[in-house]
């Protein structure tokens, strides 16, 4: 429980509330990137090296401006002006606040946490391949064609479809 | 093949580079203050009057004749005449301006003051590091700082300077000519006055001779 | 005696950490080696912006600035000392903020530009046991860090509320993202060869020597065009000429840093240069032997020299690329990068599989130039095809 | 309060702050990023598990959380590639107009 774990806890924490809170949605975007790397920040404390620079590079580097480029996209960078909760946003605020307490209930009082905190494992970058690509061989071509099969779904999905416009009356 | 232009623009980007360290006639640029381009022979900034001789007060040529004021288009020259003459080149007594200002923060630098001048007194400078602080006074020249020695117009336009002293050279001839002419009409005039005072003198002693001198000859 | 020199700046470095008590010996070596790097990498920017008015003025027959040598003296150091106005100039200029601009965001764009750029340095080896961090990830915490410039990018086009920035940016992102991809592949393809992501490993990889030559990556065909894809690729990370579309002149006023002025834009500006140093960087790093000597017998100048001097050559081959090539159109940038890097860093990891697994003689390379000529051949003329150069007739008004 | 806890305690803050954003919250795009933080909180999970669990030297949870990465990347892109198509038809990516089934 170094204080630097304590203050990257915390900015997390706060990146992640001022994700959700905030009012114009590009705010929210890079409110979001800051939780992001605060939390690549707690994988580099648990000794996940790989894991905390694939983290910065898959979500900081790549999701943050997807998202970045919806938003603008979608022409909604703008803060609108009526209220950006939903009709029943006490319930989901209730509900979340259950779950949390619960949660923390579990967490706080189980037996089965081990006190003593075990020597760091060494997860250098051959092992993980090793590990890859013998035990975990199978789930890694399954994650290739699942990336491919979303790419070109997404492309496809978000086309112009100016080309067969079969109603030319609600051209979209 | 892709990519075989680019390896030509390159080398042709190395050659200027790598040439412009080895041969110096690639690098034209002048390094302006410390050194100066060569200027043209008919270069003209701004007017400025000629004197002969050393003394500038006395050999000015101008004649404050004001006819380059009136043609200025801009009206950039302000002449005052003086009350008495002093004689110029050819010994002629003439006036000489009191007041000689050129404005050069309005003068368009168009040569006609040049070309109307009979008296080939104003010509053009090529001078042109003139900035000053003062934007009025500073921009003001007077007479002592327009007034430039023959020789300086030489040095800065020895052609023009040529054909304006081959001009000045034939007027003094003319004048001395007209001077000469009217020199020996005078001794003849005078010869024949005393021969004719001898000769009234012979026959009618009595005779007052009136010798009337008969008055010079009109010069231009 | 030449051993000592090599390794001067590690010794000075455990000299002065010797001095401070043992709990803040990391701290202290930390923020040593920040010291190190924040002197060293500005300063080769300052020489750069010169060099590059310099050597552009040359390319074009004509001196760059020579005026200006020490301030307040008549030495002129035939105009190297140009950085020091132009610096005090970018300082103390007036630093507007549009009315209309998301005040925060405006502020964060050139400290979130500025802050991973200056990550990257950690794990750049820049000489013999000189790297700040050796990570086991090391090429991977560089490319991570790399991408998070994007994000800085996007914030200085959006908070300026600035149509052209907005575009600008959009440009700028879109360049970036397409050119991570073959920057990415190629340096795979050297992973892939050494077998390990830690950067002092590339660099020992490459550190031995046969009839006197190194065995560097760039002198093995799949790593010519390894370093060929990785040169092209770092000349659009950090826009530069012929991909400096989204700040040229000429298109989108100054793209993203439009509203930009003053210290500001100083921020930006430098961390644009000190990114272009990181990434020529890490190119000398996976192909060029790092800080080892190109033959055995001039191993005895100090390895952070010869680490220099690789870095200065290529800035003096991006400055003559920025004197020679026209700038790219936005949908030619694009499609080179898509229809032409990307297949050809793909086929280039094929090549480096076969010269894995291939026994170490002549038939290997002979195989591997052939797939890789091949390639290029078809994925060039597949690019030329559709430009017709016809000879260019001058009709002159009769 | 060993380390363990601390890290899942902040994991489950961040899901019930991704699960309160997600369910309350108007726009499409936001209930997207809420998504990904709850992605985001398991990942943490596993990692905390991993690193104090029994036999780390297995990477089992190191792994999972570099797949349950990928997956999320793919999620993003389809997710966002949706609401994007949305906007164009019905010009709007507010959730609660978009009700109605009919193309």
């Amino acid at each position: 429980m170094s204080p630097f774990f304590v203050i990257t806890g915390i900015v997390t924490l706060l990146g992640a509330a001022f994700a959700m809170s905030l009012r114009n949605l590009v705010h929210c975007a890079l409110a979001m990137a800051v939780a992001f790397s605060g939390i690549a920040a707690l994988y580099l404390q648990l000794d996940a090296q790989f894991v905390g620079f694939a983290e910065i590079l898959v979500y900081v580097g790549a999701i943050a401006i997807l998202i970045v480029f919806a938003i603008l996209l979608t022409r909604s960078g703008e803060a609108p002006e009526k209220s950006v909760l939903t009709s029943g946003w006490m319930a989901g605020i209730a509900v979340s606040a259950m779950v949390f307490t619960m949660l923390g209930w579990a967490v706080l009082n189980s037996s089965a946490i081990p006190k003593e905190t075990p020597p760091a494992p060494v997860a250098t970058v051959k092992n993980v391949g090793d590990a890859l690509m013998t035990k975990f061989v199978l789930p890694l071509e399954i994650i290739g064609l699942v990336l491919t099969a979303a790419m070109i779904g997404a492309v496809i999905i978000a086309l112009k479809e100016e080309s067969k416009n079969e109603n030319p009356g609600r051209k979209s | 093949m892709l990519g075989e232009q680019i390896i030509k623009g390159m080398a042709v980007t190395a050659k200027n580079f790598f040439g412009s360290y080895v041969s110096k006639e690639r690098l034209t640029t002048v390094q302006y203050p410390e050194e100066h381009l060569a200027q043209k022979e008919n270069t003209r900034q701004f007017p400025f009057l000629v004197y002969d001789g050393d003394d500038w007060e006395k050999g000015l040529r101008c004649v404050a004749c004001q006819i380059c004021e009136k043609e200025c288009p801009p009206k950039c020259i302000y002449i005052v005449k003086s009350k008495d003459k002093k004689p110029d080149y050819k010994g002629q007594p003439q006036l000489y301006p009191l007041i000689f200002d050129i404005d050069i923060s309005v003068c368009m630098s168009c040569q006609i003051c040049v070309e109307v001048c009979p008296f080939e007194s104003i010509k053009m400078d090529t001078k042109f590091e003139l900035s000053t602080d003062d934007r009025f006074g500073g921009l003001l020249l007077t007479k002592d700082k327009l007034a430039k020695s023959n020789s300086y117009y030489q040095k800065m336009h020895p052609q023009d300077a040529a054909e304006s002293d081959a001009v000045i050279a034939g007027e003094k001839a003319k004048a001395e000519a007209k001077a000469k002419a009217v020199a020996e009409a005078k001794t003849r005039a005078d010869a024949e006055a005393k021969a004719k005072a001898a000769a009234a003198a012979a026959t009618a002693p009595i005779a007052t001779p009136a010798p009337t001198t008969p008055p010079p000859a009109k010069l231009i | 005696m030449f051993d000592k020199l090599d390794q001067i700046f590690v010794t000075v470095l455990h000299w002065l950490v010797s001095f401070v008590p043992e709990g803040l010996r990391p701290v202290v070596s930390a923020m040593l080696c920040i010291a190190f790097v924040m002197a060293v990498f500005p300063g080769v920017f300052a020489i750069t912006t010169v060099l590059e008015r310099k050597i552009l003025g040359r390319i074009q027959n004509r001196y760059g600035p020579n005026r200006v040598g020490i301030p307040f003296t008549k030495i002129r150091l035939c105009g190297f000392g140009q950085f020091i106005p132009d610096g005090i100039k970018s300082l103390t200029k007036e630093d507007i903020v549009p009315r209309a601009a998301d005040k925060v965001v405006h502020f964060l764009a050139p400290v979130v530009m500025l802050m991973p750029v200056l990550l990257a340095y950690a794990v750049l080896p820049f000489g013999r046991n000189m790297t700040i961090t050796d990570y086991d990830a090391g090429l991977l915490f560089f490319f991570a860090v790399g991408g998070a410039v994007e994000v800085s990018v996007f914030m200085a086009g959006w908070s300026s509320r600035n149509k052209y920035s907005l575009l600008g940016a959009m440009r700028a992102i879109a360049q970036m993202v397409s050119y991570e991809i073959p920057l990415i592949l190629s340096a795979v393809t050297v992973v892939m060869v050494v077998g390990s992501l830690n950067l002092s490993e590339i660099v020992k990889h490459q550190n031995n020597y046969t009839f006197g030559i190194a065995h560097w990556h760039v002198f093995t065909p799949w790593g010519l065009v390894g370093f060929a894809l990785f040169f092209i690729a770092s000349l659009a990370e950090s826009n530069r000429t012929p991909f400096d579309l989204p700040e040229a002149e000429s298109e989108i006023i100054a793209g993203y840093f439009t509203e930009y002025s003053g210290f500001k834009f100083a921020l930006f500006f430098l961390g644009e240069y000190l990114g272009m140093f990181a990434i020529i960087g890490l190119g000398i790093t996976l192909f060029l032997g790092g800080w080892t000597s190109p033959v055995s017998f001039l191993t005895w100048i100090p390895s952070y020299v010869w680490f220099l001097s690789k870095l200065m050559a290529i800035v003096f081959v991006f400055i003559w690329i920025r004197g020679t090539l026209p700038r790219l159109r936005m949908d030619q940038l694009m499609n080179f990068a898509w229809k032409f890097m990307l297949p050809l860093a793909l086929i280039n990891i094929l090549v480096a599989g076969i010269w894995h697994y291939m026994a170490a003689d002549w038939p290997r390379w002979l195989v591997c130039s052939a797939i890789i000529f091949g390639a290029y051949a078809i994925l060039g003329r597949g690019l030329m095809q559709n430009q017709n150069f016809s000879k260019r007739i001058y009709r002159y008004a009769e | 309060m060993t380390a363990l806890q601390a890290c899942l305690l902040i994991s489950a803050f961040l899901f019930a702050i991704g699960f309160a954003g997600a369910v309350t919250r108007r726009h499409a795009i936001l209930v997207l990023i809420g998504i990904e933080l709850m992605l985001n909180a398991a990942n943490l999970n596993l990692i905390a598990f991993w690193r104090f669990g029994p036999h780390p030297e297995a990477l089992t949870g190191f792994i999972f959380v570099l797949f349950s990465m990928a997956m999320a990347g793919a999620e993003a892109a389809v997710g966002l590639a949706l609401i994007i198509a949305i906007y164009r038809h019905k010009k709007t990516s507010n959730l609660d107009e978009v009700k109605e089934l009919k193309g």
